[in-house]
């Protein structure tokens, strides 16, 4: 049977709000916080946050998804995928046009795809690991011919994952320092305007975007307050409308909550799934012995880190998956071995059968703010309980990265990784033998090697089947959970805190790295 | 002594000493008052101060500001010693050589110290403690690195006009040696304005350091009233005593400092003597 | 020789004279951040989120990272002295772009700071030496202890909290008011950047501001224990010409050199409140540079402020000899 | 006589608590009449100085103050009328000049404006008037150019000049009194005489009344009607000139006029023929500007010492004297190798000591030792006085017992007693501190004493059992010093011979008796001119 999918329903769906909201006020300038100031706007080149806030307001996918992740027409009306699951046609939108006003064809789709982003995009080689090739038998389709099926390629088809860019302004050009990297040109509801380094970025309404009367703003400027507390103080005076990915501090977002002219959401994160966990070296001891690592996941309290550090935004890790992946159906609750909150005691009998009773270690900790400098003095305090004497080290990105990803120079390191649409994209980069790769970022630091493992990886990540696919992980989950190659902390939740007056900003299940064509001011 | 007499005479200046010495004392009985580990998660976090026990309130994570304070007060100072310690002595030994023997090798070391003044010496600091790693050491180091020059000019400008005075003279026809007209004869004459520069650093090396905690270049395992700015600078809207009873601290030690350097400067300083 | 000849052959000197300084720092720092552990590629990589080691050996190639460092610094010094500061790895911009961009900023908050600093600190110490030992005096050396007593950062935030937030009065951060967009000469938006100004100015000055109150009540006082003051009363001249004439301009000369003096430090200074109120200066700039061992940033940034030191210090120098006519420049 | 000007009575000027006396000035009367120079003569810390100031209401307040007594001036009691009046009387009615022109003038303002100021406080004139004025003025007090002079900073004028531009300003709106504090001491002889004949001059021109402070005798000889002595703030005696200076009544008097050294040489000694040193061709330039990295600054060069051949002989003294800027000091520094000379011999029994380098010197540096002029600059302040008189041998390796004994010893010789071994300098007054500087110098026992200035901080009486003193030892320890002063009197009573020096040359030498008698180099004459007094005490 031919699984085809129509999308044209939703883009239908699109159109109409986008008539209805027509009546409604339009205009306006909406103020977000972008933190850190981005390197560059070449989303192609760099996963990086700041740069996924801006980026995808230019550039659009071929594919966008809804609040509950289903997928929704983008620069692809509709797609379709062949039963042996080896070819996936994508049915483009016409009369498409870039902002400097040259039309988007289905060239643009294959020189981005084959060019880009399976090449030198961070995480594309892995999203299309199985494109062979692409044909393009005319403007408006492109055809991907895989080595084996790629469910989860699909999920990796957002403007913020995978933007498709002008092949006309790249194309024999170095793409690193082409004039497109700090000036994009994209097809999105938003144009660059300019970029004034160390204050903001300025983008102004497409006007003749290819969506019937969008986008509604007429301007978007990404702030840069290098400062948590003011970044703050601006939401509160309203010189700022919208932050995401934490911009605002949780411990302020709960006090602003309280305000009627804010809003405080963790909607428009399940594309991406963070999960905060420990990474040990698990090639020396003490932590070559899986139960010094359970012994050290058991004395950490879950709730508390929650609780004081995250104020109460976050759930306890139940398993290697997020429970976000409940979804589809792929995270096993019963395969749940992280406990919610410490137990001393077993942690110690643990430790005394490892023969591990105090011992000394360095814990390090990501450089991304001040939240996981108290986490880390918690958990001093907490493996201090089991025993385990603790010094922290804090040291800047690049020593930390080299540290941990090239020298592999340490004991333990807390962290957090973006568990993203599927597992295949996001999690199997910690635990696959092939994914312990020397000098590279964000994979299996822990060199945990595990061919049982490996192999249920590679399944998992070409059975079309939910149900046999869920299986698979369960098995998955379970052995990460025996093992415990790292500690899971717990499932972070993101805030975006916005002015309550602006609307339709989380339309998309991107969130803050949608493309804002609805989002529109209710003044 | 006569120099106490005078010194007695600035009350601003004694009551600086007396605030100083009450820090000291609390800095070397923290022990005593709070045997726990400042670090340690003692109570219901974020207590405003005077509740659940919390003489100075508590932080996100339950810890005791008093506590911190207390502790803090030993690293702080220390800091601020050991930092002013090594500028005062690298910027003597400096500035005595080139004011001493003038000439090129005047030339050069103010060659060399007029670089480290165009630095810019904050941003140098933040460099040498992100390159050396963040601990107490390198936060001293750094501190010392960008505050010497000063001791320097000073004391080149002291050696200059010491080394023409008729008593060095007299030294040279006696026949005495470099070093004995240096350590002997000059450097006890120029003490007292080091003195006065190097209370002040003091001072100075205690607000830098809470700067680079600021920054989040602070010793991670080592309590210090810049670890405690920092970390509680985030709570500075919903617990506002978490930073501030730290910052009051800073600012009550570097005052007193200030009072007791004023009060040195009046007493050892004769130009200044009668009229202030 | 004219004394505006003598002038121009000093300030030639001079920049002569601080040619081997700019270069021993730049040098100075090349190695100092080569020792640092990382480089760009590592942070790019990290920021990226992912990249494979093949990529990463070409761009330390293409930056020539992998160069030998004295290799490296030959180039950079070579490139230097054509004018040319490189390019920033992370931004992908020339240097002196992104170097300028911030220059101006900079330079605003650090002649606005000096001048409210000095300004009030020349003020404040003639009031406490003038009025010395009485409660006045008391209270402005109060005020100058305290102000520069307590941390920046915290009177910064303070400061927002209050003006910005309770008084509202004035914006929280940033330079312009970014929703309007008025073009740069426009008085609205000079007016708008002034009202940005305004608190991180303060801010910064309020520290300095301590140190010229005291140097100048100190100052006030020795001149007024001269014997020319005598000779000045001899005349019968009154009081007030005594000390706003006669003591005040002798008086204001270790103040100007201090000011000198403290330009290296402000700079620097500047950093927490560029990152409090989001100034976008070269602090701030450094900063982040630093942390994503963007050499070439950094390298340019050190270079430029070090020149942009020299170049007041010798405004401050010319300043000094019109004011002092001892002092001879030349 | 006319109604005085000034009439002083029972004034008493009070000190702070815990000062060593309760009044700088104690119950002085005193009058001054138009047209005359009156001379207040006294050592320091007599109370002259503050006396003066007491009369214009510039005492250190509030520490110093008139406590009793009244200053009348005119219908007028200056101690009692309002700051206001006061104002209006200083400068336009009494003026003042002092001591030290360099510091006594505002070094950031012209000539012309701080003349110009005067006028502006006291007189209703158009800027164009003032200027006039102001000229004139500086034509009046015969400075060469005073047009440039107008415009020019104090430290551009030469210490003459400034002392010129000065009288000056205080004569700008002929006051009725000017008082003069020490106006002559920090010039040297021959401006000293210019600058005295000028304040007669100006004085007779304008029929003013003068108040004239000084230390010197000479100076009171020269120029004043009459003179009034003080002591520790008493005033002990007064009278016409004639007769305090000829015949003194009051103990204290006669001894300080006993002490001014007379202008007739000392009879000649006879001496041993060899020489123990000789100075050949001696040259010595000082460099300023220039240096690493001076990028050619116009270096300026000063010929401090131009080929300077001298010869002393043992036992004897031989005195180097000239004016300031001459480069006596920088001959007495290179000798004792304090400064390098570049050229030239310094033959110390026949060894030439300039080529030797610190080694090599130290042995040498125990034959020639130095005494320095200001006995407070010359003592380390935080060395004990037995230490520094004992550090000298110490050095030179004699056993510290013994260095102590003989310590102990010199104090004895240069009349201070035991005690003051361990003491500190701040605790002895200027002549006591003279004292040890000497004993520093003999604990080598030198062949020779070079004595730079030894005196010439000192008071006159002081001065005089110093003189002695050094003589005194010269004899016992059949020392050879060479002397230098600018004090003419001093010279003619300590030196054998002499060497005249002017700008690094000498430009005549010979025995002290033969020069007086007649110089050869006009410039002798010139400074034999120049000393104050010298029709008085000439013999």
């Amino acid at each position: 049977m031919n699984i085809r999918k129509w999308i044209g329903g939703a883009l239908a769906a699109a159109t109409m709000v986008a008539g209805a909201t027509a009546a409604r006020a339009e205009g306006g300038t909406l103020v977000m916080l972008v933190q850190p100031e981005p390197p560059s706007l070449a989303s192609y080149l760099s996963t990086s946050g700041p740069i996924g806030l801006m980026a995808p307001k230019i550039y659009e996918g071929l594919l966008d998804y809804d609040s509950d992740l289903q997928a929704v027409p983008s620069l692809a009306k509709s797609y379709d995928v062949s039963d042996d699951g080896k070819t996936v046609t994508f049915n483009l939108q016409k009369g498409v046009k870039w902002h400097d006003g040259e039309p988007f064809t289905s060239e643009d789709v294959k020189f981005t795809v084959l060019e880009l982003l399976s090449k030198i995009h961070p995480r594309g080689p892995n999203s299309f690991r199985e494109v062979e090739s692409i044909d393009i038998p005319d403007a408006h389709t492109a055809i991907f011919n895989l080595k084996n099926p790629a469910p989860y390629m699909l999920r990796a088809l957002s403007g913020y994952e995978s933007p498709i860019v002008p092949k006309h302004l790249l194309e024999g050009e170095d793409y690193r320092s082409a004039d497109l990297v700090n000036n994009p040109v994209g097809t999105g509801p938003f144009k660059f305007v300019e970029w004034k380094k160390g204050q903001y970025i300025r983008l102004d309404k497409n006007e003749d975007y290819w969506k019937e009367g969008l986008p509604k703003l007429d301007r978007i400027v990404g702030r840069f307050i290098p400062d948590a507390s003011t970044r703050t103080a601006a939401m509160e005076n309203g010189e700022v409308h919208y932050g995401a990915y934490g911009a605002i501090p949780n411990i302020d977002a709960v006090r602003l909550r309280e305000m009627d002219s804010i809003g405080v959401t963790t909607d428009g994160y399940g594309m991406i799934n963070p999960m905060s966990l420990i990474e040990f070296d698990t090639t020396e001891p003490p932590f070559d012995d899986a139960r010094v690592r359970k012994a050290v996941s058991l004395a950490i309290d879950r709730q508390f880190l929650i609780d004081n550090i995250w104020f109460g935004y976050g759930k306890p890790a139940t398993s290697a998956l997020s429970s976000n992946f409940g979804a589809t159906g792929l995270h096993d609750a019963k395969a749940a071995n992280y406990p919610a909150d410490q137990n001393v005691e077993a942690a110690k009998k643990l430790l005394k059968e490892a023969g591990a009773e105090d011992i000394s270690i360095t814990l390090d900790l990501i450089p991304y703010g001040e939240d996981w400098r108290r986490a880390g003095e918690y958990m001093k305090q907490a493996l201090g309980d089991i025993g385990i004497k603790v010094d922290l080290r804090y040291e800047d990105v690049p020593t930390w990265l080299k540290r941990i990803y090239a020298d592999y120079d340490f004991d333990m390191n807390v962290n957090y990784f973006y568990q993203l649409p599927d597992p295949v994209l996001g999690v199997h980069r910690h635990y696959g033998t092939d994914q312990i790769r020397q000098g590279t970022h964000f994979v299996n630091s822990s060199r945990y090697s595990n061919p049982k493992l490996d192999a249920l990886l590679v399944k998992g990540a070409q059975e079309p089947d939910a149900k046999k696919r869920a299986a698979i992980y369960s098995d998955v989950q379970k052995i990460l959970g025996a093992d415990k190659p790292v500690a899971n902390l717990f499932e972070m939740n993101f805030l975006t805190v916005f002015d309550s007056s602006l609307k339709d900003h989380d339309t998309s299940a991107l969130g803050a790295y949608g493309s804002f064509d609805q989002a529109y001011f209710d003044k | 002594m006569s120099f106490w007499r005078l010194f007695k005479r600035n009350r601003s200046a004694v009551l600086g000493l007396v605030i100083l010495l009450l820090i000291v004392f609390m800095a070397a009985t923290a022990h005593l008052f709070f045997p726990e580990d400042p670090f340690r998660l003692v109570g219901k976090s974020m207590s405003p101060p005077g509740e659940n026990g919390f003489l100075l309130g508590s932080d996100s994570l339950g810890r005791d500001v008093a506590s911190g304070i207390a502790h803090g007060a030993k690293t702080s100072l220390l800091i601020g010693l050991m930092a002013t310690f090594v500028a005062v002595g690298f910027g003597t030994i400096m500035g005595g050589l080139a004011g001493y023997y003038g000439g090129r090798i005047d030339d050069l070391l103010m060659r060399v110290t007029e670089m480290f003044q165009t630095i810019p010496s904050f941003i140098f600091a933040i460099l040498l403690v992100a390159i050396m790693k963040p601990s107490i050491e390198s936060i001293v180091i750094a501190i010392a690195v960008v505050s010497w020059p000063a001791v320097a000019r000073l004391v080149r400008g002291e050696f200059l006009s010491l080394k023409t005075r008729e008593f060095v003279q007299a030294c040279h026809t006696l026949g005495m040696s470099d070093i004995r007209i240096i350590m002997g004869e000059i450097l006890p004459n120029c003490l007292s304005p080091i003195i006065v520069i190097g209370s002040l650093m003091v001072a100075t090396a205690i607000l830098i350091e809470s700067g680079l905690a600021f920054l989040g270049l602070g010793d991670p395992n080592i309590m210090s009233w810049g670890f405690q700015i920092g970390a509680g600078r985030t709570l500075l809207r919903s617990a506002w005593w978490v930073c501030t009873f730290p910052g009051i601290a800073i600012l009550i030690t570097v005052l007193a400092i200030n009072l007791v350097g004023e009060g040195l400067n009046d007493a050892l300083n004769p130009r200044l003597r009668e009229r202030t | 020789m004219s004394r505006t000849a003598r002038r121009l052959r000093y300030v030639f000197k001079r920049l002569l004279q601080a040619l081997p300084i700019v270069l021993a720092i730049v040098i100075v720092n090349f190695f100092l951040l080569h020792m640092a552990e990382g480089d760009a590629v590592d942070v790019l990589a990290g920021e990226a989120g992912s990249a494979t080691p093949e990529y990463m050996a070409e761009l330390r190639a293409k930056f020539g990272l992998d160069q030998p460092l004295p290799v490296q610094l030959l180039v950079y010094l070579k490139n230097v002295f054509s004018f040319d500061l490189g390019y920033s790895f992370r931004h992908e911009m020339p240097v002196l772009d992104l170097v300028l961009d911030r220059f101006w900023p900079t330079l605003l908050l650090m002649v606005s700071t000096i001048l409210l600093a000095v300004g009030f600190g020349i003020v404040l110490g003639l009031l406490a030496a003038t009025g010395l030992n009485t409660w006045r005096d008391t209270l402005i050396s109060i005020f100058a202890l305290v102000t520069y007593a307590t941390p920046l950062f915290w009177v910064g935030l303070m400061f927002i909290v209050i003006f910005a937030l309770n008084l509202g009065w004035f914006p929280t951060s940033g330079m312009k008011n970014v929703a309007a967009f008025n073009d740069t000469w426009s008085w609205a938006n000079i007016k708008d950047v002034a009202h940005h100004l305004v608190l991180p100015t303060i801010t910064l000055s309020l520290f300095y501001l301590a140190l010229y109150t005291r140097l100048m009540r100190a100052s006030m006082l020795e001149q007024a224990g001269m014997d020319y003051v005598t000779t000045a009363r001899a005349k019968g001249l009154t009081e007030n010409r005594i000390m706003f004439v006669h003591v005040l301009r002798n008086a204001l000369l270790p103040v100007v050199t201090m000011a000198g003096v403290q330009v290296g430090a402000l700079i620097g200074g500047s950093v927490i409140v560029e990152s409090v109120f989001a100034w976008p200066g070269l602090g701030m700039l450094a900063f982040e540079a630093l942390f994503s061992r963007d050499l070439n940033l950094l390298l340019g940034i050190f270079l430029l402020s070090a020149l942009l030191v020299v170049a007041v210090n010798l405004v401050v120098d010319i300043i000094y000899s019109s004011l002092d006519p001892r002092i001879e420049v030349g | 006589m006319s109604a005085p000007l000034l009439e002083i009575r029972d004034l008493h000027v009070a000190l702070p608590a815990g000062s060593e006396r309760p009044y700088a000035v104690q119950g002085v009367d005193l009058d001054l009449a138009p047209n005359e120079i009156l001379c207040i003569v006294g050592e320091s810390g007599s109370g002259k100085s503050l006396m003066s100031r007491s009369i214009m209401g510039l005492l250190p307040k509030p520490h110093v103050r008139v406590s009793q007594g009244s200053i009348r001036f005119g219908d007028e009691d200056l101690v009692t009328v309002s700051d206001a009046r006061l104002r209006q009387i200083r400068g336009s009615d009494i003026a003042m000049i002092f001591q030290e022109p360099m510091t006594a003038l505002n070094p950031v303002m012209t000539i012309g404006d701080q003349i110009d100021e005067v006028f502006r406080f006291h007189a209703k004139m158009r800027r164009k008037e003032r200027q006039e004025r102001a000229l004139s003025l500086l034509d009046d007090v015969h400075i060469p150019d005073p047009k440039a002079t107008m415009s020019a900073y104090p430290h551009e004028l030469s210490g003459g000049q400034r002392q010129r531009a000065m009288i000056a300003m205080a004569l700008a709106l002929d006051p009725k009194i000017i008082i003069a504090d020490e106006p002559t001491t920090a010039l040297d002889v021959t401006a000293q005489a210019q600058i005295l004949k000028l304040i007669k001059e100006m004085q007779e021109a304008h029929n003013t009344g003068v108040l004239f402070i000084t230390h010197d005798f000479g100076v009171v000889a020269d120029i004043a009607d009459r003179v009034a002595v003080m002591q520790g703030g008493i005033m002990v005696e007064a009278g016409t000139a004639a007769e305090v200076l000829n015949n003194p009544q009051h103990p204290y008097t006669q001894n300080l006029i006993e002490s001014v050294p007379s202008l007739t040489p000392r009879p000649p000694r006879v001496q041993a023929a060899e020489p123990v040193l000789q100075i050949e061709n001696l040259t010595k330039t000082f460099r300023s500007g220039g240096g690493l990295l001076g990028f050619g600054a116009k270096e300026r060069i000063v010929h401090a010492a131009k080929d300077v051949t001298l010869e002393l002989r043992k036992g004897e003294t031989l005195g180097i004297v000239g004016e300031s800027g001459s480069g006596k000091s920088t001959v007495a520094r290179c000798i004792v190798r304090l400064v390098d000379a570049e050229e030239g011999k310094i033959l110390l029994n026949g060894t030439d000591l300039r080529p030797l380098g610190r080694a090599e010197m130290r042995p040498y540096r125990a034959r020639i030792q130095m005494v320095f002029q200001d006995p407070f600059a010359s003592l380390n302040p935080r060395t004990k006085v037995g230490k520094i008189i004992a550090q000298g041998p110490m050095i030179q390796g004699v056993p510290k017992a013994e260095a102590q004994e003989r310590t102990r010893e010199l104090l004895s010789i240069v009349g201070l007693d035991e005690r003051a071994y361990d003491r500190y300098p701040h605790e002895f007054s200027g002549g006591q501190r003279q004292r040890i500087g000497i004993a520093r110098a003999l604990a080598l026992n030198p062949d020779v004493l070079v004595a730079d200035e030894p005196v010439s901080a000192l008071d006159v009486s002081i001065q005089a059992q110093i003189l002695e003193l050094l003589d005194e030892i010269r004899e016992r320890m059949t020392l050879s010093m060479i002397f230098i002063t600018h004090d003419l009197r001093v010279a003619a009573q300590v030196c054998d011979r002499l060497a005249v020096m002017r700008s690094g040359v000498v430009v005549e030498t010979g025995p002290t008796a033969e020069i007086f008698r007649d110089p050869q180099h006009e410039y002798t004459r010139a400074l034999l001119g120049a000393v104050p007094g010298k029709e008085w005490r000439a013999g």
